[in-house]
C-alpha cells in the first residue's frame, strides 16, 4: 500500500536513525517492524502478478512477520520510560501565515515508541507471525489462487495495525485505522464469490466508517483544541491546559469512543463483528479477535488524557462495555455455530474492556487485551482447525466427542484449554485480567459504574456456561460428527476436500468430499505441522499470559508487568489524580504503583470483603457455577438442554428469552428496518426527484420553455399577407401609443 | 455650397457598381454561353473595383466637403458591404439559371433570351448593394429614401425570379406588400422629422433637434417622427414588430436569395437607422422629473431607448424561440436573422460609444457567417431542388466532410462558441452593452445566445453526428465551384478573423468618426 | 442654416388641414390594406399612404416655408411608380398561376 | 512561456496532421501528440520557478490579440494551475490509448476533436487573461460535444445536448460578469485589463460590498454548473453515463475541475464580500449534495451512473473545503480537484474497459467479475479504495483536509481565518464518508464480486451500432473475448495507480506547491468575514454566547 518513496525514505530514516539523542540504538530499527510487512505485501502483490503458484508468499510473509517480531523484541529490551518519537519521512505537513500553533497542520510518517506500543505490538506481530504460518497451512486449498491475495491482505493488515499502534499522530493512527479495515474487508470478503461473504465485508466497513468519521471529527477537534495532532505535542498541550471544560474538549471523548466502539464491536455498532465470520478463520483469529478489534481499547488507553477531563464520557465508556458484554453473552449462549459463538463472546470479552477502560483501568483493560488475545486466538484456530478437518463443519450440534477422533487430540486438548482461559477459570490469566477490571469497577471513584461490577460477574457466568457449552459438546462425549457442506460451496473450494484427500492419501475421504459428506464414507482428516506448532505455542504463550500475575502474587509487592508497560505512557497520565487513589501522584513510576491496590482498595469494599478478594472469589464461583451447569446440560444430559429450551419455548412469559438470544435480540433487523432500508425508502424517493422532479420536470421544463413560448407565437406567422399587415401596423401603433405614454408620463 | 463634384467623386463605388448592373444585364443576354457565364466574374469585378475606387476616392477633404452626418461610416461600411456581397455573388453563381443553362448545354433546349434572368437576376443584386452604398452616404432624407427604394425594389424581384415557383412567388408577393407598408410607414416618419425640425437634411435637422433637446426637449412630432422612421426601417432589419414576414419570405426564396435578403438590406436598414438616430443623438437629451429639474442623461431620448430596448429584447427573443422550432434550414436562419438583428440592435442603443463599431462588428462576422452558411447549402442539391431540411443535411460529413466541417463551423460561430469570430464579436457587442449601461440588454443577450444555441446545434447535430438517411443519401454538390469557394473563404474567415479582431474593431469603430453627437452639437452652440 | 427658422405661426390653417388629410389618407390606406384581399387593392392603399405621407410633407414644408417637401413628393412618386410597375407585373405572374387576385390565396408558407 | 504555447499547440497541430492523415495512423499520431504536449509540459514543470513561492510564471505577457481594450494572449502558471494542466495533460494520453480498442469508426474525427479537447482544456488552465480563460473554457463543450453525441450510448444526442446547452448556459453567466468586472476597472481607472491578477486586486478592492456579492453570485451560478454542485448538476450523470470511456475519463477528470477552478482563480479573488456572504448558502448546497448524491448512487444500478452522480457527492465536498475559507479547506480542495480527477478518472476507465468486454453496465446483468478478470478487480478495488479517502492514497489527504477545513472555519477559529462553517457541516458532510463507503462498496461487492454474473451471449445485441466493437469480440466466441486486460490496459492504469499512490504516500510537494497560492487567493478574506459575521450581529452574538450553538457554522 506505499510506494518507493516511502520505503526510500524509512530506508534513509532507518540509516539515520531516530531523532531523539538519547534513544537506544535498538530503536533506529523500529521502522522494520511497519517496512517488513509492507515489503511482503509488495512482494506479495507482485506474486501475484507474476502467478505464483507456490507457497512462496506464505513463506515471505511469515519471514516478514517473524522479523517484524523479532524488531519489537529488541525494541522491548530497549524501549525506556521516555517515548521516542521517530520521524521516518514528511507526509502532511504545511504551514501558513506565522507558522505560529494553529498556523499550520502537521501529521508526518512518524513512530512513536514507548512501552504500551512496544506492549501492543509485541502480541500483534508475534500473533501474526504464528497464525501466518497456521494460515500457510490452512490455506493451502488455495495455492496459485487465492493465496497471495490472502497473504497479501494480511501483510497489509499487519502493516495497517503497525501504523495503528506506533504511529506519532492522530492521522498515522487513522491511517492504520482505516488500513486495517481495508485489510478486514478483503479478508472479509476472501471468498468473493459468495455473496454472504461480500456483503460481510462490506457491512463491517461501512459500521467501522461510522466510527470511523467519530474519530476524524475528533481528530479535528483535537487540533482545534490544541492545535496538533501528534502525541507528544498533545501530551504537553494537554498538561498545559488539563480538564479544560470548553465544550470541545468536552466533546472530544465521546467522539474518540465512537470510533473505538466501531472498530472494537461494542454498541452499537458491534453488529459487523459475527458477520466477519465469513472470512477464513485464521483471519477471524488474527483480526477479528486477537488484534485488530483491539484497537480501539488502544485508541482509548493511548488517548485516556482526553478521557480523564470528562467522567461522564468514562461512565459511558464503562457502561456500554458492560451492556455489550452481557448482551453478547446472551446471545452467545443460544447459538450454535462454533465460530459465531467465539465472535460473539469476543464481543463480550471486549466489552469487558471497555469497562476497564471505563472505570479507570487501561491497566486492565490492556492486560485483558493480552491474555484475550491468545485463548481467544487459540480458540478460533482450533475451531479453524475443526472447521479444516470436517468439511466446513461449525454446527455444534453436528459433532461431539473430537477429543477422541484421530488426529484431532491435540486440537481438542487446546481448544478445552482455551475454553479454560476463557471461562477465566482461577488462577489462569484471564482470571486476572478479568480481576484487574471487576475489581476497578467495584472501586471506581465514579459511583455510576459500581453496578457494572455485578453485571460483569453474571457475565463471567454466562461466559463460563457458553464456553464450556462449546468445549462439552464438541469435544466430550460420545463421537459423533457430520462433516459440513465443504467450506461454504465456495466454488474455489471445491477441489478444496480433493487436495486433502491426496496429501492424506486417503481416498475415502476424498470421495466423501467429493459426495459432499455422505455420512458414513466420511473421514476427517487432521492438521499438521504447520497447523499444530502455531496452536501449541500459541496455548503456551497463553499460559505465560498469566505469569506477570502469578509473580506479583508470588512475590507480593514486585510491580505486573503489564502494568509497568502501560503505566510508563499516556495511557497513564492522569489516571493516578483521577481515578485511583490520590496517594498516587505519578503512577507512571513504577515504584509508585506497587502496593497501589492495597490502599486503593480501603474503603471499597465488596460484600463486607476486600475488594481483591470479594471479586477473585464470586468470579471463581461465578465461573464454577456456570461450567457445573454447562456440564449437567451439554455432556451429562443433553437431552436437558432441548427439553429447557422446549420448557421456555412453551411459555409466552419466557418465550422471548430464548427466540431473543437466537435471533441475536433481532439488533441486525432493527437496524435493517431503522436504518437501512428507511434510508433505502429515501434514497430511491431521491433518486426519483432527481431524474423526475428536478432533471426531467425542472431542468427539463425550463428547457422546454423556449420552445413552449415560441409556440405561443406560432399562431402570429399564419401566412397570410394581411394577418401580418395587422400585426405590423398593430406593433407600429402599440409602440406609438406606448411612446406617447411615455413621453406624456415623462413630461410631466 | 456643396461642391458637386467631389460629392460625386465620392460616389464612385456606387457609380462602378451601377455601370456593371447595366453591363452584366446585357451580357446575360448574350447568346454566348462563355460570355454569359462570365457574369458572376463581372460582379466580383465591380465589387471589387468599387472597394478599389473606395480606397482612392474616400479622402477627408470630400467627405467634409459631403457634410455627413456620418462622414466615415461609408468608408468601412461600403467595403463591408462590396466583400460580402463578393461572397453574396458566389453563392448565387450556378444556381440561378441553372436548370436552363444545363438544358441549353445539352442541347434539350434552344437559347431564348426571355427565359433568362441570369443577367437581371445580378443587375438587380449590384443595384441593390448599390442602394446599400447609397445610404451610408446620405446627406439627407431624400437620398436616404431612395437609397432605401433601391435596396429593396431590386430585391422584390430577385425574390420572384431566381427560380420560379409557386412558394418564391409567395414569398415575393409578401415581401413586396409588406415591405411596401413598411415604406409607407417609414415615410410618414421622414415627414414627422421634417415637420419637426423644417429640413430634410441630416446636419441641420441633428441641430435643429439639438436645439429642442437643449431647450424644452424634443417635440413631440420628432420624437413620433423619430420612432416610425425606427419601426419602418425595422422591416429591413427583421426587427419586431417588422419581422413576420421574414421567415415565409426567406423561406420561399430561392437560397442565394434568402442570403442575399439576410444581408443586404439589414446592413442598409442599420446603416439608416443610426443615421436617424444620429439626427437624434445618444447625448445631450434631459428629463424632466417631478420637481421640474432637468436631469441629463446620456442615451438616446428615453421613449426611443425604452422603444429599442424593447425591440431589440422581443427581437432577439422571438428570433430564438421561432428557431427552435422549425425544420426548414432556410426559416430557421430567418429566424436566426431575425436573433441577429436583435444583437444588433444592442449595439444601436448604445451608440457611437462603442455600440455602433461593435455593431459593424458584428455585420461583418455575421456577413461571413452567412455567406459560409449559405454557401453550403448552397453548394448541396437534392433531386435537382435546393437542399432545404434539417434531415437532408443528416449525415453530411459522411459524403462531404469538408462542407459539413464548414457548416459546423459557421454554426458554431453563429452559436457564439470562441475563439470563432461570431463569439468575438458578441463578446465585444456584450461588453459595449455593459460599457453603455445596458446591463440588462447584455444579460438579454447573453441569455438569448443560450436560447438560440438550440437550433444552432441542430445544424451541427445533423451535419456531423446524425447517420445518413434515406433522404440525405441523395443529396449531392452542385457541379459549381462558385459556392463552395465561397464558404470555405467564409470558414476560413471566421478562424481567421479573430487574429485581427483587435485591427478589425478598430476599423469598425471609425464608422463614427467625425460623427458630432447632439450633445457636443448643443455644446459647440452654446460656445458660439 | 439659418439659425432662425422662417416658420409660420403654429396652427396656420392650411397646414392643419393637409396636415389631417394626409393622416386619414395614411388612416385609409392602412385600414384598406388590412381589410381588402385583392391585391391591386391592397396596393392602391399602400399608394394611399404613400400619398399621405407626402401630403404631409408639403404641409410641413408650407409650414416651413421650405420646399425640400415638396422635392420629396416628387422623388415619392416617381418611386411609388416603379413600384406600381413592379406591382402589376407580380400581381399578373401571381394571377397567372392561381387565377385568382385575392392575397389569402397565398398562404402556403406559414409556422407549420 | 514557449513551452506553454508549445503544449497547447502541439494537440492542435496534431489535430490538423490528423485530419488530412490516414485513419490508421489516426490514433497513434493522437497518442504521440498528446504524449508529447505531456513532455513539453512536464519540462515545463521540471523548471518551473514558482513552485514554492505561489506566484505565476511567466509574468503575463502584454501580446494583445484584441488592443483596443488591452485582451491579452498571456499565459502563465502558478502552482495550482499547473499542477491542474498536469493532470490534464497526463490523463489525456490514456485516454487516448485507452480509446484505441473501443473506438472504431471514424477514428480521425474522434481523435482530432481529442486533441483540440486537450488543447482547449490546456488553454484554459493556462490563461492568465480572463478572456483568453473564457475561450478555454467554452471551446471544451464542442469536442464534448461531439465525443459523446457521436461516440456515446443511446441516449448519447440528449445527452450532449443537453450538456452543451447547460454549461453554454452557465459560462455565459461568467462571460457576463468577467466583461462586467472588465468595464467596471476601465471606468474606474480608465485603464484597459484582463489580466486576472489585476482584475482580481481591482474588484475585490474596489467593488463596493453589494456589487460584490451579485458578482459572487453570477460566477458562482456560471461555474457551479460547471462543477456541477447541486441542484444544477442533473445534466452530469446523464452526460458520464452516454458518453464513450475516454470522455467520461476527461469529463470528471478535468472539464468538471474547470468549474473548481474557475471559482478558485476567479470568483474567490475578485469578490471577498460576495464570497464571504454567500459562503453560508454555497456550502449548504454542497452538504446537501454530498449527501443527496450520495444516496442518489446508492440505489443506482448502472455502475457508470453511479460513479457519475459519486463525482457530484464528490465535489461537493471538494467545493465545502473551498468555501471554508481558511487554507486547510482551500488546500484539501485544490488537492481534492487532482485526486478526483484520477481516482474517478480510473475507475471511468475501469468501468469502460469491463464494458468494451460486455457491453453491459447493468449491475442487475453482470457482476462477480472478480473471477474473469482478477486484474481488473485490483485496479478497480485499488481505485475505490482512493476513491473513498483510504489514506495512504491520494483521496484521503484532500477530502479529510476539506473536511477539516469546514471544522474549523468557526468565527472564532484561532487559524486567523475565521470561517462561517464548522463543525455542523462538517458532520453532515462526513456522512459522505459513510455513505461513499457504502455506495461504492455496493458497486465493488456488485460488480467486481460476488458470484459471477455475465449477460447472455447477445450481449453485443444491446450495443450501440454507432460506436465501435471491440476488435477481439466480432471474431472470437464470446468467453475468449472477455479475458483480462491486456497489456495496453495495465500500462494505462499502472501509472494512474503510481500517480494515486505517491499523492497519498508523500502530498507534501503538493501541499507546499499549493499552499502559497492558497494564501495569496485567502488573502482578503479574513476581514471580509469579519465584516460579514458584523453585519448578522445576532449570529455573530449567539454564537460568542453559547458555543454550543455554534453548529450551525
Amino acid at each position: 500500500m506505499i510506494a518507493a518513496p516511502a520505503m526510500l525514505s524509512s530506508v534513509l530514516a532507518l540509516a539515520e536513525g531516530p531523532l531523539d539523542a538519547h534513544a537506544a540504538p535498538e530503536l533506529r530499527w523500529a521502522g522494520l517492524a511497519l517496512l517488513l510487512p509492507l515489503i511482503s505485501g509488495v512482494l506479495c502483490l507482485l506474486c501475484g502478478w507474476m502467478k505464483v503458484r507456490s507457497k512462496l508468499p506464505a513463506a515471505l510473509t511469515i519471514a516478514a512477520l517473524g522479523g517484524a517480531f523479532a524488531t519489537i523484541l529488541r525494541l522491548q529490551g530497549a524501549v525506556g520510560e521516555t517515548p521516542v518519537v521517530i520521524n521516518l519521512f514528511d507526509w502532511i505537513s504545511w504551514t501558513w501565515g506565522d507558522g505560529s500553533r494553529f498556523h499550520g497542520f502537521t501529521a508526518n510518517v512518524d513512530l512513536y515508541i514507548d512501552r504500551l506500543t512496544v506492549f501492543w505490538m509485541l502480541f500483534v506481530t508475534g500473533l501474526g507471525t504464528l497464525i501466518a504460518l497456521y494460515a500457510s497451512e490452512y490455506m493451502e486449498s488455495d495455492v496459485g489462487k487465492g493465496y497471495t491475495r490472502f497473504f497479501g491482505a494480511v501483510s497489509i493488515f499487519l502493516f495497517a495495525m503497525g501504523c495503528l499502534v506506533m504511529g506519532g499522530n492522530l492521522v498515522m493512527l487513522y491511517l492504520g485505522w482505516e488500513g486495517v479495515g481495508l485489510a478486514s474487508y478483503l479478508l472479509i470478503g476472501y471468498y468473493f464469490t459468495k455473496p454472504e461473504a461480500v456483503a460481510a465485508a462490506k457491512k463491517a466497513f461501512i459500521v467501522n466508517r461510522i466510527g470511523d468519521l467519530g474519530l476524524a471529527l475528533a481528530l479535528f477537534l483535537i487540533w482545534q483544541c490544541y492545535g496538533t495532532v501528534e502525541y507528544a505535542a498533545l501530551w504537553k498541550a494537554i498538561e498545559a491546559a488539563p480538564a479544560s471544560s470548553e465544550w470541545t474538549a468536552q466533546a472530544i471523548p465521546w467522539l474518540l469512543m465512537l470510533g473505538a466502539f466501531g472498530k472494537s464491536a461494542q454498541l452499537p455498532l458491534y453488529v459487523w463483528l459475527p458477520d466477519a465470520m465469513e472470512g477464513p478463520t485464521p483471519v477471524s483469529a488474527l483480526i477479528h479477535a486477537a488484534t485488530m478489534v483491539t484497537a480501539g481499547v488502544y485508541l482509548i488507553a493511548r488517548m485516556f488524557p482526553l478521557f480523564i477531563v470528562n467522567p461522564d464520557a468514562l461512565a459511558a465508556v464503562a457502561w456500554v462495555g458492560g451492556l455489550t458484554a452481557l448482551l453478547a453473552a446472551t446471545i452467545g449462549m443460544a447459538q450454535y455455530d462454533m465460530k459465531r459463538i467465539w465472535a460473539y463472546s469476543t464481543i463480550s470479552q471486549l466489552g469487558y474492556m471497555f469497562l476497564g477502560l471505563g472505570v479507570g483501568t487501561t491497566f486492565g483493560a490492556s492486560y485483558h487485551v493480552f491474555t484475550h488475545a491468545f485463548f481467544k486466538a487459540l480458540l478460533f484456530l482450533t475451531a479453524g482447525a475443526v472447521m479444516h478437518g470436517f468439511a466446513g463443519q461449525l454446527d455444534i450440534r453436528k459433532l461431539s466427542g473430537l477429543l477422541k477422533v484421530p488426529g484431532f487430540r491435540l486440537v481438542s486438548l487446546l481448544a478445552v484449554l482455551g475454553c479454560f482461559w476463557l471461562a477465566a477459570f482461577p488462577f489462569t490469566a484471564a482470571f486476572f485480567s478479568k480481576d484487574e477490571i471487576l475489581v476497578s469497577a467495584f472501586t471506581a471513584k465514579d459511583e455510576r459504574v459500581h453496578v457494572l461490577g455485578w453485571i460483569g460477574l453474571v457475565v463471567a457466568a454466562l461466559t463460563a456456561y457458553y464456553t464450556f457449552r462449546v468445549g462439552f459438546r464438541v469435544f466430550f462425549g460420545p463421537v459423533k460428527y457430520e462433516p459440513g457442506d465443504e467450506h461454504h460451496g465456495h466454488d474455489d473450494h471445491q477441489d478444496h476436500g480433493h487436495d486433502h484427500g491426496h496429501a492424506h492419501g486417503s481416498h475415502g475421504a476424498s470421495a466423501a468430499h467429493g459426495g459432499h459428506g455422505h455420512h458414513g464414507e466420511f473421514h476427517p482428516h487432521g492438521p499438521r505441522w504447520a497447523i499444530r506448532v502455531p496452536l501449541v505455542l500459541i496455548a503456551v504463550g497463553a499460559m505465560l499470559a498469566g505469569w506477570p500475575s502469578y509473580r506479583t502474587m508470588l512475590n507480593h509487592g514486585e510491580p505486573n508487568w503489564v502494568k509497568t508497560q502501560v503505566a510508563q505512557s499516556s495511557a497513564y497520565q492522569g489516571v493516578a489524580a483521577e481515578s485511583h487513589g490520590s496517594h498516587d501522584d505519578h503512577a507512571a513510576a513504577p515504584t509508585a504503583a506497587e502496593g497501589e491496590h492495597a490502599h486503593a482498595d480501603h474503603g471499597h469494599l465488596v460484600l463486607g470483603m476486600d475488594a481483591h478478594t470479594a471479586v477473585g472469589r464470586l468470579g471463581s464461583l461465578a465461573c464454577i457455577a456456570g461450567i457445573l451447569v454447562s456440564l449437567y446440560l451439554h455432556l451429562i444430559n443433553r437431552g436437558a438442554a432441548d427439553a429447557l429450551r422446549r420448557t421456555l419455548m412453551g411459555s409466552i412469559a419466557t418465550r422471548w428469552i430464548v427466540v431473543g438470544a437466537e435471533r441475536k435480540w433481532l439488533v441486525d433487523e432493527f437496524y435493517d428496518w431503522v436504518i437501512r432500508l428507511p434510508l433505502r425508502l429515501v434514497a430511491n424517493i431521491l433518486s426519483a426527484i432527481d431524474e423526475l422532479l428536478l432533471d426531467a420536470g425542472i431542468v427539463n421544463g425550463i428547457g422546454a420553455l423556449p420552445a413552449a413560448f415560441g409556440r405561443l407565437f406560432r399562431p402570429l406567422y399564419g401566412g397570410v399577407v394581411q394577418g401580418y399587415a395587422v400585426t405590423m401596423a398593430g406593433g407600429v401603433a402599440l409602440v406609438a401609443a406606448w411612446v406617447i405614454w411615455i413621453w406624456l408620463r415623462g413630461a410631466n | 455650397m456643396v461642391d458637386m463634384s467631389q460629392t460625386v467623386a465620392l460616389l464612385a463605388p456606387e457609380i462602378v457598381l451601377f455601370v456593371a448592373s447595366m453591363l452584366v444585364a446585357v451580357l446575360g443576354l448574350s447568346r454566348s454561353t462563355g460570355i454569359r457565364s462570365l457574369v458572376p466574374w463581372v460582379c466580383v469585378a465591380a465589387l471589387v473595383g468599387s472597394i478599389l475606387a473606395l480606397e482612392a476616392v474616400w479622402t477627408p477633404e470630400r467627405i467634409q466637403g459631403a457634410r455627413l452626418l456620418f462622414p466615415m461610416l461609408g468608408k468601412y461600411g461600403k467595403a463591408l458591404i462590396a466583400l460580402i456581397g463578393i461572397g453574396l455573388v458566389a453563392v448565387s453563381a450556378g444556381s440561378i439559371d441553372r436548370r436552363y443553362e444545363e438544358a441549353v448545354a445539352r442541347g434539350r433546349a434552344s437559347f431564348d433570351a426571355l427565359r433568362v434572368v441570369r443577367g437581371e437576376y445580378y443587375a438587380f443584386l449590384l443595384l441593390s448593394l448599390t442602394g446599400a452604398m447609397l445610404v451610408m452616404s446620405a446627406p439627407d432624407l431624400i437620398w436616404l429614401f431612395l437609397g432605401l427604394e433601391l435596396v429593396s425594389l431590386p430585391t422584390y424581384i430577385m425574390v420572384a425570379v431566381a427560380r420560379t415557383g409557386r412558394r418564391s412567388m409567395e414569398a415575393a408577393m409578401k415581401y413586396f406588400f409588406l415591405g411596401a407598408l413598411a415604406t409607407a410607414v417609414t415615410l410618414y416618419g421622414f415627414a414627422m422629422l421634417y415637420g419637426a425640425t423644417g429640413t430634410m437634411q441630416l446636419i441641420p435637422m441633428r441641430d435643429a433637434l439639438a436645439e429642442q433637446a437643449a431647450g424644452a426637449g424634443l417635440s413631440t412630432t420628432a420624437l413620433l417622427g423619430t420612432i416610425l422612421t425606427v419601426l419602418g426601417l425595422c422591416f429591413k432589419l427583421a426587427a419586431v414588430p417588422m419581422h413576420f414576414y421574414a421567415p415565409d419570405v426567406y423561406e420561399g426564396a430561392p437560397l442565394p436569395v434568402t442570403a442575399f435578403l439576410s444581408f443586404t438590406p439589414k446592413i442598409a436598414g442599420f446603416s439608416a437607422l443610426i443615421t436617424v438616430l444620429g439626427t437624434v443623438g445618444w447625448s445631450g437629451h434631459a428629463m424632466v422629473d417631478h420637481d421640474g429639474v432637468r436631469i441629463a442623461y446620456e442615451g438616446l431620448p428615453q421613449p426611443i431607448t425604452a422603444v429599442l430596448w424593447m425591440v431589440a429584447a422581443l427581437t432577439m427573443l422571438l428570433g430564438n424561440i421561432g428557431g427552435i422550432l422549425q425544420t426548414s434550414l432556410k426559416r430557421t436562419l430567418a429566424y436566426s436573422s431575425i436573433a441577429n438583428s436583435g444583437y444588433m440592435l444592442v449595439g444601436v442603443i448604445v451608440g457611437p460609444k462603442g455600440g455602433i463599431g461593435a455593431m459593424y462588428l458584428f455585420m461583418l462576422g455575421y456577413g461571413v457567417m452567412t455567406v459560409a452558411t449559405f454557401g453550403v447549402l448552397a453548394a448541396l442539391e437534392r433531386k435537382g431542388e435546393e437542399v432545404d431540411s434539417f434531415e437532408s443535411l443528416a449525415g453530411l460529413r459522411a459524403s462531404h466532410p469538408g462542407l459539413a466541417f464548414l457548416l459546423t463551423l459557421s454554426a458554431l460561430s453563429l452559436l457564439g462558441v470562441p475563439p470563432l469570430f461570431g463569439a468575438l464579436a458578441k463578446i465585444v457587442l456584450v461588453f459595449v452593452a455593459f460599457e453603455g449601461g445596458q446591463a440588462s440588454l447584455a444579460a438579454v443577450l447573453l441569455l438569448n445566445t443560450a436560447i438560440g444555441a438550440v437550433y444552432y446545434l441542430r445544424f451541427v447535430g445533423a451535419a456531423v453526428v446524425n447517420p445518413t438517411n434515406a433522404k440525405s443519401q441523395e443529396v449531392v454538390v452542385v457541379p459549381h465551384w462558385w459556392p463552395k469557394t465561397a464558404a470555405v473563404v467564409a470558414g476560413l474567415g471566421l478562424i481567421v478573423l479573430p487574429a485581427f479582431l483587435s485591427r478589425l474593431v478598430d476599423a469598425s469603430a471609425t464608422t463614427v468618426d467625425g460623427y458630432v453627437d447632439l450633445g457636443e452639437a448643443v455644446a459647440s452652440d452654446e460656445q458660439r | 442654416m439659418n439659425p432662425i427658422d422662417p416658420q409660420l405661426p403654429p396652427g396656420d390653417p392650411l397646414v392643419m388641414l393637409g396636415l389631417l388629410a394626409s393622416a386619414i389618407l395614411f388612416a385609409v390606406g392602412i385600414v384598406g390594406f388590412l381589410s381588402r384581399r385583392n391585391m391591386i387593392t391592397m396596393f392602391l392603399c399602400t399608394e394611399l399612404m404613400f400619398q399621405g405621407a407626402g401630403l404631409a410633407m408639403i404641409s410641413y414644408g408650407r409650414q416651413h416655408m421650405d420646399l425640400s417637401g415638396q422635392v420629396f413628393v416628387i422623388f415619392i412618386l416617381t418611386v411609388a411608380a416603379a413600384e406600381a410597375a413592379l406591382a402589376l407585373g407580380l400581381v399578373v405572374l401571381l394571377y397567372r398561376r392561381k387565377e385568382t387576385l385575392s392575397a389569402e390565396a397565398w398562404k402556403e408558407l406559414a409556422e407549420s | 512561456m514557449n513551452l506553454i504555447w508549445a503544449s497547447i499547440l502541439i494537440p492542435v497541430a496534431t489535430a490538423a496532421v490528423i485530419a488530412v492523415a490516414n485513419a490508421r495512423a489516426a490514433r497513434s499520431l493522437a497518442a504521440l501528440g498528446s504524449l508529447a504536449s505531456l513532455g513539453a509540459l512536464a519540462v515545463f514543470a521540471w523548471q518551473f520557478p514558482a513552485w514554492s513561492t505561489g506566484a505565476v510564471f511567466p509574468e503575463p505577457c502584454g501580446c494583445a490579440w484584441l488592443s483596443s481594450i488591452n485582451a491579452t494572449l498571456g499565459v502563465g502558471f502558478d502552482s495550482v494551475s499547473l499542477l491542474l494542466a498536469l493532470l490534464e495533460a497526463f490523463l489525456i494520453p490514456i485516454c487516448v490509448i485507452g480509446s484505441w480498442s473501443a473506438i472504431s469508426d471514424r477514428q480521425r474525427e474522434y481523435y482530432g476533436w481529442f486533441m483540440l479537447l486537450h488543447a482547449s482544456i490546456l488553454l484554459a488552465f493556462a490563461a492568465r487573461d480572463v478572456l483568453l480563460f473564457y475561450v478555454g473554457y467554452e471551446f471544451t463543450l464542442v469536442p464534448l460535444l461531439f465525443i459523446i453525441a457521436i461516440w456515446g450510448g443511446p441516449e448519447r444526442r440528449q445527452a450532449a445536448h443537453k450538456l452543451f446547452l447547460y454549461t453554454f448556459l452557465g459560462s455565459l453567466f461568467f462571460l457576463g460578469s468577467i466583461l462586467f468586472v472588465g468595464w467596471q476597472h476601465h471606468a474606474s481607472t480608465g485603464l484597459w485589463s484582463w489580466d486576472m491578477g489585476t482584475l482580481s486586486t481591482f474588484a475585490s478592492a474596489r467593488l463596493p460590498a453589494n456589487t460584490q456579492f451579485w458578482l459572487f453570485a453570477a460566477l458562482l451560478a456560471g461555474f457551479a454548473v460547471k462543477v456541477p454542485l447541486f441542484p444544477v448538476h442533473t445534466w452530469l450523470p446523464l452526460a458520464h453515463n452516454q458518453a464513450p470511456t475516454a470522455g467520461s475519463v476527461i469529463l470528471a477528470g478535468t472539464l468538471l475541475k474547470l468549474g473548481t477552478y474557475g471559482i478558485f482563480r476567479l470568483a474567490l479573488p475578485m469578490a471577498p464580500e460576495g464570497g464571504a456572504a454567500l459562503a453560508v448558502l454555497a456550502s449548504v448546497l454542497c452538504t446537501v449534495a454530498v449527501v443527496y448524491a450520495a444516496l442518489i448512487c446508492w440505489v443506482q444500478t448502472d455502475a457508470k451512473k453511479l460513479v457519475a452522480y459519486s463525482s457530484v457527492s464528490h465535489l461537493g465536498i471538494c467545493m465545502l473545503g473551498l468555501f471554508a475559507l481558511n487554507p486547510v479547506g482551500a488546500q484539501g480542495s485544490v488537492l481534492y480537484m487532482i485526486n478526483h480527477g484520477l481516482s474517478t478518472g480510473a475507475l471511468f476507465l475501469l468501468i469502460g474497459m469491463a464494458y468494451e468486454r460486455y457491453h453491459v453496465k447493468d449491475m442487475d446483468q453482470i457482476g462477480g467479475l472478480a473471477k474473469r478478470m482478477p486484474v481488473w478487480a485490483f485496479f478497480m478495488v485499488f481505485f475505490t479504495m482512493s476513491s473513498i479517502g483510504l489514506p495512504g492514497l491520494n483521496g484521503f489527504v484532500g477530502e479529510y483536509l476539506c473536511l477539516f477545513g469546514t471544522y474549523i472555519a468557526t468565527a472564532d477559529a484561532s487559524t486567523g481565518y475565521p470561517g462561517l462553517l464548522g463543525p455542523g457541516f462538517a458532520l453532515v458532510a462526513g456522512t459522505g464518508l459513510i455513505l461513499g463507503a457504502m455506495y461504492m462498496l455496493l458497486l465493488v461487492g456488485r460488480y467486481v464480486f460476488g458470484p459471477l454474473r455475465e449477460p447472455k451471449a447477445d450481449g453485443h445485441g444491446k450495443h450501440d451500432g454507432s460506436h465501435g466493437h471491440d476488435p477481439h469480440g466480432a471474431g472470437h466466441g464470446h468467453d475468449e473475448g472477455h479475458g483480462d486486460l491486456t497489456g495496453r490496459e495495465i500500462g494505462l492504469l499502472v501509472p494512474l495507480a503510481l500517480v494515486c499512490l505517491f499523492i497519498g504516500v508523500y502530498p507534501k510537494p503538493m501541499l507546499q506547491a499549493i499552499g502559497p497560492v492558497v494564501e495569496r487567493t485567502l488573502a482578503p478574506y479574513p476581514a471580509a468575514v469579519e465584516r460579514t459575521l458584523k453585519s448578522q450581529p445576532q449570529a455573530a452574538e449567539a454564537a460568542k454566547a453559547e458555543p454550543k450553538e455554534d453548529d450551525r457554522g
